[in-house]
């Protein structure tokens, strides 16, 4: 179980990699692994976006990823999981957020990664403050529902 | 007792404030270290706010040392 | 949209990658992939198993995969699919399968990349036969439902 | 007519087979052609049977130079 904020820019696959790796045998044990990475799109609202700033309030932050890792980790068969999360200034097609489950079982892997995401999303303390191609600056006011679209 | 109080983001930008401290007498809910910091503002209904980094109600009531935070709805990820 | 059903072991993480440079300029369009892997375990049903035979009916397989992939891409506001798929020997650890779904919203990623390894797992002609560590060998009589478990 | 039926899997090692041409006169129906190439073994319940490389119902008719596939469940992934 490892939790990141960084406001170092992430390669979500080469991380995914490397904390494979670490785990080592217990490779052999999953059978599952599922994940999800968002990235920062160039227009939002209609706008186009030229730069943001990912505020955070540490380590509340980091403390309530980690408490919803081991919530994660209590109500599935889930073997580890993994939530980097990037801060400070961003641009365009830069990587946010990565989280993965890995599991023995393909369900499992998916409603854990699922949870971690929406737990995220809407209670773990981050804000975007957008800067448009305009000048404008603005903060973002709420996430979209996670519903499919 | 003494409590901190701080605000993020659109929030701090609203109130003018990034951090404060009280320093009062009375026991103190989180809804009334909002009403001293912020010179009798309403609190917004939306807002959110924590104690020593958990979550927590506008009822709840500050021991000396706390650090409270009141923040805009989330928008990470 | 790309599927592909290989006989050669294949890094899932390093694919997205070179599918992503691929999809160059779209990569602004999109905010959120859903990744699925699925890896061979040293064990099934109670017994250590050695190594595995993945067998297919080519090209009813590439065409069922295409299939699915296009609905996915049909029925959600999908940008882009992924999908590779090992066939023949295959040893534990090994990765058997990668499906990838790029969108705007991680709603529309999660459910399409799940409604395509269930897809995949309950109708796209594949066979497993293995080999136990005792000698044994033995055809995979059908694969576990995808509820969490 | 001439029809190719072949079978996979654990089936492909139940009848022994993995190809067989059937040439017939007249129109012959999925459940059919499994009857004659696997001299009059019941159809299992849970085999599953394409033409042409698209699932089918036992009862699809097949047509001339049908390539007709029977299987076990599929446990790819």
């Amino acid at each position: 179980m490892k939790v990141v904020v960084t406001t170092e820019p992430f390669n979500p696959w080469e991380q995914i990699q490397v904390y494979e790796q670490q785990l080592g045998s217990q490779a052999l044990q999953w059978g599952a692994v599922t994940t999800f990475v968002g990235t920062m799109r160039d227009f939002n609202e209609g706008d186009d976006v030229q730069a943001m700033f990912l505020e955070h309030y540490s380590p509340m932050t980091e403390n309530y990823l980690q408490k919803i890792s081991q919530t994660a980790m209590q109500r599935w068969d889930i073997l580890d999981t993994l939530i980097i999360h990037r801060v400070g200034e961003i641009c365009p097609q830069d990587n946010i957020v990565l989280v993965a489950a890995w599991a023995a079982h393909r369900g499992t892997a998916f409603e854990a990664s699922r949870y971690l995401i929406e737990e995220l999303k809407h209670h773990a303390p981050f804000w975007k403050h957008e800067t448009l191609k305009n000048g404008e600056k603005r903060w973002v006011a709420a996430n979209t529902s996670g519903d499919a679209q | 007792m003494t409590v901190t109080v701080k605000f993020f983001a659109s929030l701090r930008e609203k109130v003018g404030i990034g951090s404060v401290q009280l320093n009062v007498n009375v026991p103190l809910t989180v809804a009334q270290a909002w009403s001293q910091a912020c010179d009798e503002l309403p609190l917004p209904s939306h807002v959110l706010m924590a104690v020593n980094m958990e979550y927590v109600e506008p009822s709840t009531v500050l021991h000396d040392g706390d650090e409270v935070a009141f923040f805009p709805p989330v928008t990470g990820g």
